[in-house]
């Protein structure tokens, strides 16, 4: 097996696995850690896929490879901006859980906030 | 020589894993943090020896900028331990 | 002239694995915190130094040298000052410790 | 030889991905997941995408560990509510099996991909000269595909605005995050004042090195926020109020010099972000030149978090 | 492909909201809101010069950035679904723009303040990602927009800093990312097999294979999850309702409109060939749910804020409706025909009549200081100008004469009918009736009389109440807008009698359901004869609606959400594999 599969294939053991931890972990932060796992795994496919299309003197297809840079980016840009809304989510209630309350039947009036 | 470079690069790769997986498990903070910085020097260890297999110069650069930013992450772990136990207990500045 | 050199890269990688080896061994033997720490970091940054040395009769140039060097210096200066702030802080937690 | 090591390495990669995912401890999490960025850059390596590996390094060793460490720590009287939380053990392994079944699925796929795989690496080969630059990636990122780059600096610039939001109504306009106070002599102090020159140059290197070598903007950029970062984590100097004019000019300059080159481009070469013939890598260099620092202020203070303290009038 | 005559305009519609952004970023003080106000009124005339590039041209507006072509390059392109899209956002954000003002001011002397500041610039941050979606002919570049309008979109959530609206504002980016990275597998996927990113490139090259039916299922589940249509839909309701209203009206009107456009991008230009009937009709049932379940639960809510995000989750499901009528069975492709056309018309009646109802709330809410549906008796006499602009919203959603969504509801019938599928003209009806029952509900409450003149908290400027208006009537308008390009023969004489009985079906049938299903409803003068029969009905709707509304609850913890996710992506996956 040459190394594209091989990381190709490690590449979707990764985001299958940051699925399953996106899916079960409630902490917030847990999230975020398994949405990198599972984003990193999609680079990773995208890094082999380059790797596949080496040519013209070029180690792995360079199109892809500057896709990558741009998308680690982006994650990284929407992590920082998770970790942000978390930890003012934190300070302004006191918890963290995500989990959805039915709305309230009956409203207090405006002392709601 | 390549050979016997990348066999050197999967050996230490190896005995960062060993430690690795001693160190992950704790108990303290203190040591899962010193995992990541075992893995660090190991890290370049091992890139370095790769990049000289395969003839990759621009490797090193990897290397520099892991070196470079090798204690980043250890000096945000004792800045954050430190902002997390200041509202318990005033610790003393460090000296 | 290259197979001295290359003997010498092979000695110093093969005794930079080494201590490495040692690194580990040392971090699953010993018992607390602050002397795994001390195993670690010496045995990795010599560990480092040599396979450093090992490598430098293979650069291209000056300025790969000079990178590599630099990688050891900065690797040194990161492991002493991260190290004795890890150990610090695992002291205030744990005065035992 | 290779096999085996690349082998180790996705076995790696994957029990580390594993332990960040299961690990009962935030902490041990975070901790596995720095470790995780960091054999990711070898595998970058492996993949002949030293480039990447030079932003995972950067980005992926640096930045990331360092925000989510600072997160974790501040968090830690959450998690065991959140642990009360957790699903139920038929939750778990239903969502193991749908997880399961895309990752089968997805492995069909990648086996069946085409051989000889599609690529554009002939049409740049064919294209990079008319880009001056030596270096493929730099020479998509900056000339083929400039649009993604553009947006990408964009996307850099919403995000903080989006922290910055998050401020309470009191703080607008005045310093982010925490005034970190270590001792002037101390070796965090110490280790703040060394390491910035030498952190300045390698990025300044780094940068120089893109246009024909691995490197460019980005991942200078990154290393300079970083030196930042650790010079205001040692208290030797604090964030600055995001009212401040010059952060402001600093934080639209990069995106708005591409844009305005963009533009002369559409006028004397024909489109937005084309190059005039022969002027295009003196061009890239100076688009490059004023991104870094934009970049650099926007991913420090992405790091930095929301305005907390109250501005002294 | 080359550069068309007007190309650059393309361009421009992306780069000056960004710009305004840029600008008012480092202007900042009061300059965020002038910025913006310009850049309205910038943006609103090179959407208008695009329109007419394209008419004169009859064909796409193409524009090749740094003159590369495709696969190398990024090319820009505007058919005609852009254009309309293009036009719809630019009226829509202009009358949120003016009724901003009201709220998101800053007085002269005051210093910057943090929600106008972030308000404004993230207005025209949203403008200019959705423009983006809209023109963009390359899949990643479409990736970064989707991302860039999440990040653009989640701060309006959490404007007012609650911990409610932090938390909701937590789950939408959460999930939104989940859908992004799956959006960004299907389109990894595609560059391996196809070498290519770029719209018309892989249109030609696509063919029915493992990894082309895998992004298909993986794209179009991560665009489902960011438009909120069944069973994907956990983040909405909260972010929606606890938005202050202009951030609503930006968020329900148009931010959902991106990712919607995308999986119309997808199916008919990227894949047309490679779905299927089976999965097409899934699309539509996913749509269908959405109407029923969401229409019952919005009938039960107590605040009109979640009444209209539950409107907006059923009007999602509407949206989708037209996936399965644009099936040609005998070509086994997707036809731009009129079901297309109908769907799209459908979409800017939402836009507009939606942003209209949350701004018309929105005043209504802080006049009154709160939102309560049974204490709305007597704002009709106080606040006629938002209650009339709430009903005309609401007119137009019902597809009533003479509003855009009727021409879009006769289009869709009319393709149903063309292909045979019966039972969506049934849906079709029934979402009309859906529709038609909040909206009455609500009205009747409005139109009540109070035993006492209503004591307004606060008085709200005329300005922003007639710019829902203008929104409102905008959206009633629209069929004449739109009748330029279609058949004449679609608008019959209004007054004649198989016009007239649609309508009083829609009108009197809401009012039935909103009697039997609403949780509260408004109580009818009734004998008890009639409360004998109804009794038991009653008893019937309350159950059933009880029954929707805990599967709504179910439906919007996180695992039971993401495990619905991957779920229907499976699905999705297997409709295209087994139904060729």
């Amino acid at each position: 097996m040459n190394e594209a599969t091989l990381f190709a294939l490690c590449a979707v053991l990764l985001v299958g696995a940051g699925l399953y931890g996106l899916i079960v972990n409630p902490h917030p932060l847990r999230k975020i850690l398994a949405f990198n796992v599972v984003g990193s795994g999609v680079f990773l496919l995208l890094g082999a896929i380059a790797r596949r299309g080496a040519g013209a003197g070029f180690g792995g297809d360079p199109v892809p490879q500057a896709l990558l840079i741009t998308g680690i980016v982006v994650a990284f840009s929407a992590t920082a901006l998770a970790v942000a809304l978390l930890l003012r989510l934190h300070d302004a209630a006191g918890s963290v859980t995500l989990a959805s309350e039915v709305p309230p039947k009956v409203e207090p009036d405006a002392g709601s906030r | 020589m390549a050979d016997f470079l990348l066999a050197a690069s999967g050996f230490v790769l190896l005995m960062v894993a060993v430690g690795l997986a001693r160190i992950l498990r704790g108990p303290g903070d203190a040591d899962r943090m010193m995992a990541a910085q075992l893995l660090g020097t190991g890290g370049i260890a091992a890139l370095l020896l790769l990049g000289a297999a395969t003839g990759e110069d621009a490797v090193v650069d990897v290397a520099l900028t892991l070196a470079l930013l090798a204690a980043f992450a250890s000096i945000a772990f004792v800045k954050a331990a430190r902002t997390a136990s200041r509202d318990e207990a005033a610790t003393g500045n460090e000296k | 002239m290259s197979v001295a050199l290359n003997v010498l890269t092979v000695v110093a990688v093969v005794a930079g694995a080494f201590f490495f080896l040692a690194g580990t061994v040392g971090l699953l033997r010993f018992p607390d915190t602050l002397t795994r720490l001390h195993a670690l970091t010496k045995a990795d940054n010599l560990g480092l130094g040599l396979v450093v040395l090992g490598l430098l009769p293979h650069v291209g140039s000056v300025l790969a040298g000079i990178k590599l060097v630099a990688i050891w210096l900065l690797v040194l200066l990161s492991g002493a000052v991260a190290s004795q702030l890890i150990a610090r802080a695992t002291r205030q937690r744990d005065p035992n410790a | 030889m290779m096999e085996a090591l690349n082998a180790g390495l996705a076995l790696l990669l994957l029990a580390l991905a594993v332990w960040t995912i299961v690990a009962r401890d935030a902490f041990a999490a975070v901790a596995g997941f720095i470790a995780y960025g960091l054999l990711l850059t070898l595998a970058w390596v492996q993949l002949s995408g030293v480039d990447v590996a030079l932003t995972e390094a950067a980005i992926g060793g640096g930045l990331t560990g360092a925000l989510l460490i600072g997160a974790v720590g501040r968090l830690r009287d959450t998690e065991a509510t959140a642990r009360v939380e957790r699903p139920k053990a038929l939750t778990r392994a239903l969502a193991a099996l749908v997880a399961g079944a895309v990752t089968v699925a997805l492995a069909l796929c990648v086996l069946t991909l085409p051989d000889p795989a599609p690529t554009l690496a002939p049409d740049v080969a064919a294209n990079i000269a008319a880009t001056g630059v030596g270096n493929p990636i730099t020479a998509v990122l900056l000339a083929f595909r400039a649009m993604d780059t553009l947006l990408e600096a964009i996307v850099l610039v919403f995000a903080l605005i989006g922290v910055w939001s998050l401020a309470p109504d009191r703080a607008w306009g005045g310093r982010p995050g925490v005034r970190h106070v270590a001792d002037p002599n101390g070796i965090l102090a110490y280790i703040a004042r060394v390491l910035p020159p030498i952190g300045i140059i390698v990025g300044m290197y780094i940068f120089w090195a893109g246009a024909d070598h691995p490197g460019g903007k980005f991942q200078g950029a990154t290393i300079l926020a970083a030196m930042w970062l650790l010079v205001m984590m040692a208290g030797l100097t604090d964030a600055p109020p995001i009212s401040r004019a010059w952060l402001r000019i600093g934080l639209v300059a990069g995106p708005l010099v591409f844009i305005a080159i963009g533009l002369a481009g559409a006028v004397t070469a024909g489109a937005f972000l084309a190059y005039p013939d022969g002027y295009a890598k003196p061009l890239i260099i100076v688009i490059e030149l004023a991104l870094m620092p934009t970049l650099a202020l926007i991913l420090a203070l992405l790091l930095v978090g929301a305005p907390q303290r109250t501005i002294q009038r | 492909m080359t550069t068309t005559p007007g190309g650059l305009l393309l361009a421009m519609a992306v780069l000056v909201p960004f710009v305004g952004v840029l600008a008012g970023l480092v202007l900042g003080g009061r300059n965020p809101q002038r910025v913006a106000l310009l850049t309205l009124v910038l943006g609103l005339g090179i959407a208008a010069a695009i329109a007419d590039a394209y008419l004169r041209s009859g064909e796409a507006v193409v524009y090749l950035l740094g003159g590369w072509e495709p696969p190398l390059g990024v090319a820009l392109r505007a058919d005609g679904l852009s254009v309309v899209m293009l036009l719809a956002v630019a009226v829509v954000i202009g009358g949120i723009g003016v009724y901003a003002c009201a709220d998101f001011g800053t007085p002269p002397g005051e210093p910057e303040a943090r929600r106008p500041f972030t308000f404004w610039l993230l207005l025209l941050a949203v403008w200019g990602s959705i423009n983006l979606v809209f023109v963009s002919g390359d899949l990643f570049t479409l990736y970064v927009a989707l991302e860039l309008l999440t990040f653009a979109g989640v701060p309006l959530v959490c404007l007012d800093g609650r911990g409610e609206t932090l938390r909701a504002a937590l789950r939408y980016l959460l999930f939104a990312l989940l859908g992004s990275v799956l959006y960004l597998l299907g389109a990894v996927l595609l560059y391996g097999t196809y070498g290519t990113l770029d719209i018309p490139l892989l249109a030609e090259r696509v063919r029915p294979e493992p990894a082309a039916w895998a992004a298909a299922a993986l794209m179009t589940t991560g665009l489902l999850a960011k438009t909120a249509l069944f069973p994907l839909h956990l983040w909405l309701p909260p972010a929606h309702a606890g938005a202050p209203a202009a951030a609503s009206a930006v968020l329900s009107a148009l931010v959902v409109k991106g990712s919607w456009f995308l999986v119309i991008r997808l199916w008919f230009d990227v894949m047309p060939g490679v779905v299927t009937f089976p999965s097409a009709q899934l699309l539509g049932a996913l749509g269908a749910a959405a109407i029923l379940i969401f229409s019952v639960v919005a009938l039960r809510q107590e605040r009109l804020k979640l009444l209209i995000a539950y409107s907006t989750l059923a009007q999602i499901g509407y949206l989708f409706l037209m996936f399965p009528l644009a099936f040609d069975p005998a070509a086994g492709l997707l036809d731009d025909g009129s079901a297309l056309a109908g769907g799209m018309l459908q979409a800017i009646s939402h836009a507009t009549a939606k942003a209209a109802m949350f701004m018309a709330a929105g005043s209504i809410y802080a006049a009154l200081g709160h939102d309560r549906i049974a204490g709305l008796a007597g704002i009709a006499r106080a606040m006629p100008i938002s209650v009339l602009a709430f009903a005309l919203g609401g007119v137009a959603l019902m597809g009533i004469l003479p509003s855009g969504a009727y021409l879009a509801k006769k289009l869709l019938l009319e393709a149903a009918a063309g292909s045979g599928q019966w039972w969506w003209e049934v849906v079709l009806q029934a979402g009309g009736v859906l529709t038609g029952s909040y909206v009455v509900l609500v009205l009747a409450y409005a139109l009540r009389r109070a035993g006492a003149p209503v004591e307004l908290k606060k008085s709200v400027s005329r300005i922003a109440q007639a710019a829902a208006l203008a929104l409102a009537v905008c959206s009633l308008l629209l069929a004449g807008a739109a009748l330029g390009p279609l058949p004449r023969t679609l608008l019959k004489n209004p007054l004649a009698l198989a016009e007239l009985a649609p309508v009083l079906l829609t009108v009197l049938g809401g009012g039935a359901l909103a009697v039997g299903f609403g949780f509260r409803p408004p109580r009818l003068p009734v004998g008890d004869a009639a409360s004998a029969i109804g009794g038991p009905v009653r008893r019937a709707t309350l159950a059933v609606g009880g029954a929707f509304e805990r599967a709504d609850g179910v439906l919007r913890r996180w695992p039971v959400a993401s495990i619905a996710l991957l779920l229907v992506a499976a699905l999705f996956g297997w409709t295209l594999v087994a139904g060729r």
